[in-house]
């Protein structure tokens, strides 16, 4: 079985140290700049005409389950969706737009980031950041936990909620698997404007830069996804602001790896000093009682001996007082008789 | 028994109280909505919305400014044949623009005004038992919340006004337009100086100048007012004295247009020869510069509704102040910039390039780039070629230019009709579709007719193969421009990424062009409207 | 009723028998009924769940993956689970032995939360049975859910260990129990290690998800206020389930552990207070570091500031009045106050607070069979820690074992 | 080996792999330290 030889050789690999320590990253900076000549895609919204072709594509490609409604009804767009299990990328169409005569549309999918919140996120890492750009899933490893659901910031992975037995994740794979054929993604074929046009990322943005260079007009001077989550391989131009298009504009530059950075690193110092502090701590709680159990016998011991002390002393005392007071008790019961005898004596003289 | 069971259900209530607990901050979420629900409810527009905080002159307000509507005053007081002095003192025959004072003297003053002067005058009325405003709670007049909106819109002479009032003063400039004399502190006429108020009258007060807002008001409506005071207003027509009047949208419209306005008589050029002249140069062209412009100042007038769209400061040349190399008063913008500068109307190319968004323009022009960037060749249609010497220019520069224009042919055009194809059968892509026939002398010929009617498109299109250039992109004009197939190819062709592949270049040529001349059919996202469907299923390899 | 009577010379069998006889009564009684309704009803509802996916019981939607069985079950069940560790640290670390009695029932508290929470998490993800995945197949160490994975992993065979030796001396399994008992103080340090990790890697889950989170709930503090609100929700729950035990329990109950009982209330009551006080403290400074002031005047804010000063600083002004007037009463009340309190920030964070940009239409509303799911878990716990508790040696010192800790 | 790094998840996947490594190896250690240290203490 596979499964179990991949076990091995994972176990190897993660205890055999050798390959872990030998390998150096990309840049000699702290600054990790991501494959060099990965490849993105550009959606730009004022040349789709939002004729649903690339959805039909990405059903076809990737052998989703037929839709509700075919891929010609555009009355689909007349509600705004997002992606689900049975679609990996939709395009929504936004009426009320400030900068253009016509609706513009807008593209949903997975964009591929640089740094990929889904694949951070992943305790089986069932994702990853190829070096084609694309970010892909295995669903042979997927537990099904979701967790990936909750780190995109663009809400992007969908699960089958419907299936009992072998749920999985769905997102766009920027068809990964025709990639390595050397086949182009199936949205990016089937657009007919190709307002989906695929290249180098690093080109890409160029070119992006050069239809805003040309047509500031036009465009809304920002490249959706340059720098986004710490960049996406998917880039998108618009000729309205982006968050009239849907398009969250408050999520910040930083890659998500960056933001649990911290609290992972701070696992080990806590594995690391905890025991030392604790035992320390232990180890004090045990040398104050072993001190105040030593103490104590000793103040029992000091005690023993006084009272041993005080009482022979108190016996001698009592031995004395004892005798005095006999002696001083046959002294009274004298006098007592004496003044009896006195005392009868003036009683009858009187 | 009993009271151990009465207790174990008092138990199993306060475990279900604490559940009930548990959901109900469940419940909160959807109840704890953080989005702002954004008030649909905008409330009543008014044009005669003023907003009273005189005070604010004298520092920070102490209560919310308040809004008053002028016209629902102006029109109270007229049911009770009162007139505009209710309110505003006059002097020398002038109305004070200001409430029942000629000045603020001082923040409790002009309160006390306000507040006497509008309590008084509601509190009256209410005596006589008539509708009135607030009489009595701060709040109703100082309003926290700002219920109506301004539909205040701004108001200016067009030629065609300028010429009713000419008409109505007989031609009398000095009623309106007037110059300063700082000695004697006087208004005076300056013959052949008249130029436009805004001129001199800013948004703001400045040494010894009136803002336009009150010297509009001032002086318009005092007329306004007169005219109709002294009974001439029966057989003429006196202007508005209401808010209303001037700045409601819908009254506005109703403003009677005089069309072909006769030219402002201001001894202004027929014709200009924009060079560079005026201070720091010696008036005489020397080498090294470009060829004079000739341009068609009476025609440039016509299709102005004002002066100033050209003429922004002042009535002078534009060479007066925007020199080669820029001068103080022209702000340093050079010659070459106020002629070429793109996102303006006060420049040529600025304002030309407008055009560009014209739905009978946009559908070539959109995919043109716009600027400068255009052929050196097109330099040329307006740096003519002058036939005279250049001393010529100098010493009779209307002469040169009217001559240079004159010389101008003026028609659009394009290649006799045999040599324009009628129609083109685009089948490279064939497989999911039929081929296109595509209308190619008919999308020519509607081109030619948009553009038949204007003096600037003729000018500009009239060289052959101009017309053509739209389409046929980035390559010489040519009667024999090259084919879409020959530099379009596969869809992702890495070494030229900002090149569509043949499929993306048919469609973002046609349907760009379609949707930027916003015409309707064929739709772009109906494929059978343009190629009918083979029933061949698509592959996407 | 005479303790020493009834617990001495109690050998595996009759003790046995014994409890059967008491659990049967238990079992009969009104409330012993509704469980057992909560139970079948649970049973049946996890057919529904293993046959049907997720979605024929649960309301999760791709924009809301997680729901209570995460908030509550996960979230809550181990905070509040952490009495085990807060009180075995106490007793055998900082060496506070007049508790001692109270570890046994807040380390078996604690065992059951986590087995408990295991369970629950076997109903939640998608494929249960790959749950050891991620440690022996790839390991994700990037993520702060392998992090929590493996510390509950780990600290739930702590936790079993820590028990360990209550369920040998009732089997009578003294070598073994010996030796158990000797790895008391490396658990316990292990434990306290792991608890400190994972408790605080909860809310670090949530770190990652910064756009998704209200940020008034969203700070780089959040693993700190995790940790913190777990030592709280640890010591409140042994003065809770003390009180409970000690009304369902008592005969159950040594000398010394009553002796004793008086004192854990006090004494985590006044320890309830003052971490209390400390973590008052830092959510402000939490609000603080973010500059988040402005948003306290929103909607959300009023809940954040209900959360803030009646869940954390009444609490701490009622423990601290109680500790102070010796007041049972109050303290107890205070203890199950505090536990809502926590569990009230737990779901605020994963569910009330998380994807508070959402319209509400795609926002989260537990589905009834996920409630009734959650409530079976813990009524299973009940369970469990009834029969436990009356077999084994759990408010008493077995006889043969004495003063052997 | 010789393969090299290119983003930070990679990246931290090493790092943090290792760490927990150390991590389990470094708490053994240090319980046998602590042994080691106190029998010679009892002794």
């Amino acid at each position: 079985m596979s499964v179990s030889r991949r076990k091995v050789l994972v176990w190897m690999g993660t205890a055999g140290l050798s390959t872990a320590f030998g390998r150096s990253a990309y840049s000699a900076t702290n600054h990790l700049k991501g494959y060099p000549d990965s490849f993105g895609v550009l959606y730009d919204n004022m040349l789709c005409i939002g004729c649903r072709s690339c959805e039909a594509a990405c059903n076809i490609v990737n052998a989703l389950p037929p839709p509700a409604r075919p891929f010609n009804d555009l009355s689909v767009l007349d509600s705004n969706r997002r992606t689900d299990p049975k679609a990996f990328m939709v395009i929504n169409r936004y009426d009320h737009v400030e900068n253009t005569k016509s609706p513009l549309h807008q593209r949903i999918g997975c964009n591929h980031c640089l740094e990929p919140a889904c694949a951070s996120s992943c305790f089986v890492r069932a994702y990853t950041k190829t070096k084609t750009g694309a970010v892909s899933y295995d669903a042979s490893v997927c537990v099904g936990c979701r967790y990936c659901m909750i780190a995109c910031p663009f809400d992007i992975p969908t699960f089958e909620y419907d299936k009992a037995l072998a749920p999985r994740i769905r997102k766009c794979t920027m068809c990964y698997p025709r990639l390595i054929e050397g086949k182009l993604p199936g949205c990016v074929v089937a657009c007919p404007t190709q307002a989906l046009t695929f290249g180098k990322r690093t080109d890409l943005i160029k070119m992006a830069r050069e239809r805003i260079r040309k047509r500031p007009d036009r465009y809304v001077d920002h490249i959706y996804g340059q720098h986004e989550m710490g960049g996406t391989s998917w880039l998108y131009l618009s000729g309205d602001p982006f968050k009239e298009m849907g398009m969250r504009e408050d999520l910040g530059i930083t890659p998500a790896p960056e933001m649990t950075k911290r609290a992972l690193g701070a696992v080990p110092i806590v594995a690391g000093i905890w025991p030392v502090l604790l035992t320390g701590i232990y180890a004090m709680t045990k040398r104050k009682e072993k001190i105040a159990k030593e103490e104590q016998e000793k103040a029992i011991a000091m005690a023993l001996d006084q009272a041993k002390a005080e009482a022979e002393s108190k016996i001698a005392e009592a031995l004395a007082k004892a005798k005095k007071e006999k002696e001083a008790a046959i002294e009274k019961e004298v006098k007592k008789a004496l003044e009896k005898t006195t005392g009868t004596q003036a009683k009858e003289d009187a | 028994m009993e009271m151990q069971t009465l207790k174990k259900i008092k138990e199993l209530t306060a475990t279900v109280m604490v559940t009930a607990l548990l959901l109900i901050f469940m419940f909160s979420s959807s109840i704890v909505d953080g989005r702002q629900i954004k008030s649909t409810t905008e409330g009543c527009c008014r044009p005669d919305v003023l907003i009273i905080d005189s005070a604010k002159i004298f520092g920070d307000l102490e209560r919310q400014p308040v809004l008053f509507f002028h016209d629902k005053h102006t029109d109270a007081l007229e049911k009770k044949d009162k007139d505009c002095r209710t309110c505003h003192l006059s002097e020398k025959d002038r109305l004070s623009p200001k409430f029942k004072r000629f000045n603020d003297a001082g923040r409790q003053e002009v309160m006390d005004i306000y507040h006497s002067g509008c309590m008084g005058c509601h509190t009256e009325m209410y005596a006589e038992k008539d509708k009135t405003g607030p009489v009595e709670i701060c709040g109703e007049c100082h309003r926290d919340k700002v219920k109506v909106q301004s539909s205040r819109q701004p108001m200016g002479f067009d030629q065609s006004l300028h010429f009713r009032h000419l008409k109505a003063t007989g031609d009398k400039c000095e009623r309106c337009h007037h110059e300063y004399d700082e000695k004697t502190k006087k208004l005076f006429y300056a013959e052949g100086k008249e130029g436009t108020c805004r001129y001199c009258h800013m948004a703001e007060a400045e040494k010894n100048r009136i803002p336009m807002r009150v010297a509009s008001h001032l002086f318009c409506i005092d007329c306004h007012r007169k005219t109709r005071a002294s009974g001439k207003a029966k057989n003429k027509i006196a202007g508005p004295v209401k808010c209303a009047g001037c700045h409601d949208f819908d009254k506005q419209q109703l403003i009677k247009k005089v069309k072909d306005v006769p030219r402002i008589k201001r001894k202004q050029p027929d014709v200009v020869l924009i060079r560079a002249a005026g201070k720091g140069t010696s008036g005489k062209t020397s080498g090294g510069q470009m060829n004079p412009v000739p341009m068609d100042h009476k025609a440039h007038e016509k299709y102005n509704d004002t002066c100033r769209a050209c003429h922004h400061e002042s009535l002078d040349s534009c060479s007066e102040c925007h020199t080669l190399a820029g001068t103080k008063e022209g702000k340093d913008v050079k010659l070459e910039r106020a002629m070429h500068q793109i996102g303006t109307t006060k420049s040529c190319i600025g304002c030309h390039e407008l055009r560009y968004g014209d739905k009978k323009c946009a559908g070539c022009h959109a995919f043109i780039q716009n600027g400068q960037k255009q052929s050196k060749l097109s330099c040329f249609r307006c740096h003519m070629e002058s036939l005279q010497p250049d001393t010529e220019a100098v010493q009779q520069p209307e002469a040169v230019a009217s001559g240079l224009l004159g010389s101008r042919k003026a028609l659009a055009g394009t290649y006799a009709d045999e040599d324009i194809p009628e129609k083109i059968i685009i089948g490279e892509l064939i497989y999911e579709y039929e081929p296109v026939g595509f209308p190619h002398k008919k999308i020519i010929d509607s081109l030619l007719q948009n553009i038949k009617d204007s003096q600037l498109t003729n000018y500009f299109h009239s060289e052959k193969g101009v017309i053509c250039q739209a389409c046929h992109h980035n390559s010489p004009i040519s009667k024999k421009p090259p084919r879409c197939v020959s530099c379009h190819g596969k869809t992702f062709d890495e070494a030229n990424l900002l090149r569509p592949g043949l499929q993306a270049a048919y469609h973002r040529q046609c349907m760009g062009c379609h949707k930027e001349m916003s015409i309707e059919k064929p739709k772009s996202t109906e494929c059978n409207d343009c190629h009918k469907a083979t029933g061949k299923s698509r592959l996407y390899d | 009723m005479p303790k020493e009577a009834t617990t001495a010379n109690r050998s595996f069998s009759n003790s046995f028998g014994y409890a059967a006889e008491e659990l049967s009564k238990t079992f009969l009684s009104p409330l012993g009924i509704v469980a057992g309704i909560i139970v079948i009803l649970g049973l049946i509802i996890t057919v529904l769940r293993f046959t049907g996916g997720l979605a024929a019981v649960t309301n999760l939607s791709d924009y809301n993956p997680w729901g209570i069985w995460i908030g509550f079950d996960l979230l809550t069940g181990v905070a509040l689970a952490a009495g085990g560790f807060v009180t075995s640290a106490a007793v055998y670390i900082f060496g506070m032995k007049k508790y001692h009695s109270a570890v046994r029932p807040a380390v078996l508290t604690g065992f059951l939360g986590y087995v408990l929470v295991v369970v629950a998490l076997h109903y939640d993800v998608g494929r249960p049975w790959r749950l050891p995945y991620p440690f022996i197949l790839q390991q994700g160490t990037t993520s702060i859910l392998f992090e929590v994975g493996a510390c509950v992993a780990l600290y739930l065979t702590v936790l079993f260990l820590e028990f360990c030796p209550a369920a040998l001396e009732w089997l009578g399994l003294k070598k073994v129990r010996d030796l158990v008992i000797k790895l008391t103080m490396v658990l316990t340090i292990f434990g306290v290690i792991l608890s400190t990790l994972h408790q605080s890697s909860l809310g670090a889950l949530f770190l990652i998800a910064r756009s998704k989170l209200h940020p008034l709930w969203y700070s780089s503090y959040l693993p700190v206020f995790f940790f913190i609100s777990s030592i709280i929700a640890g010591l409140s729950m042994v003065i809770f389930e003390s009180t409970l035990s000690h009304r369902y329990f008592l005969h159950k109950m040594d000398a010394a552990h009553l002796d004793e009982r008086e004192g854990v209330t006090l004494g985590f009551g006044k320890a309830a207070s003052f971490v209390l006080a400390g973590y008052f403290i830092v959510k402000v400074i939490g609000i603080s570091e973010g500059n988040h002031w402005h948003l306290l005047a929103t909607p959300y804010g009023i809940w954040f500031l209900v959360e803030l000063f009646v869940f954390v600083a009444l609490p701490c002004y009622l423990y601290a009045i109680g500790t102070r007037d010796k007041n049972q009463r109050l303290i107890k009340f205070t203890a199950v106050w505090t536990v809502l309190g926590v569990v009230l920030n737990r779901l605020n964070v994963s569910l009330v607070a998380f994807n508070w940009h959402l319209p509400a239409a795609d926002r989260y509303f537990p589905h009834w069979m996920e409630i009734a799911i959650s409530i079976f878990l813990v009524t299973v716990g009940i369970i469990a820690f009834r029969v436990i508790v009356s077999v084994m040696p759990i408010f008493y010192e077995h006889p043969d074992f004495r003063k052997n800790h | 080996m010789g393969e090299t790094i290119f983003t930070l998840h990679e990246f931290m996947l090493q790092t943090e792999t290792i760490t927990y490594i150390i991590v389990a190896i470094s708490f053994f250690v240090i319980l046998f330290f602590w042994i080691f240290l106190t029998k010679l203490d009892g002794e």
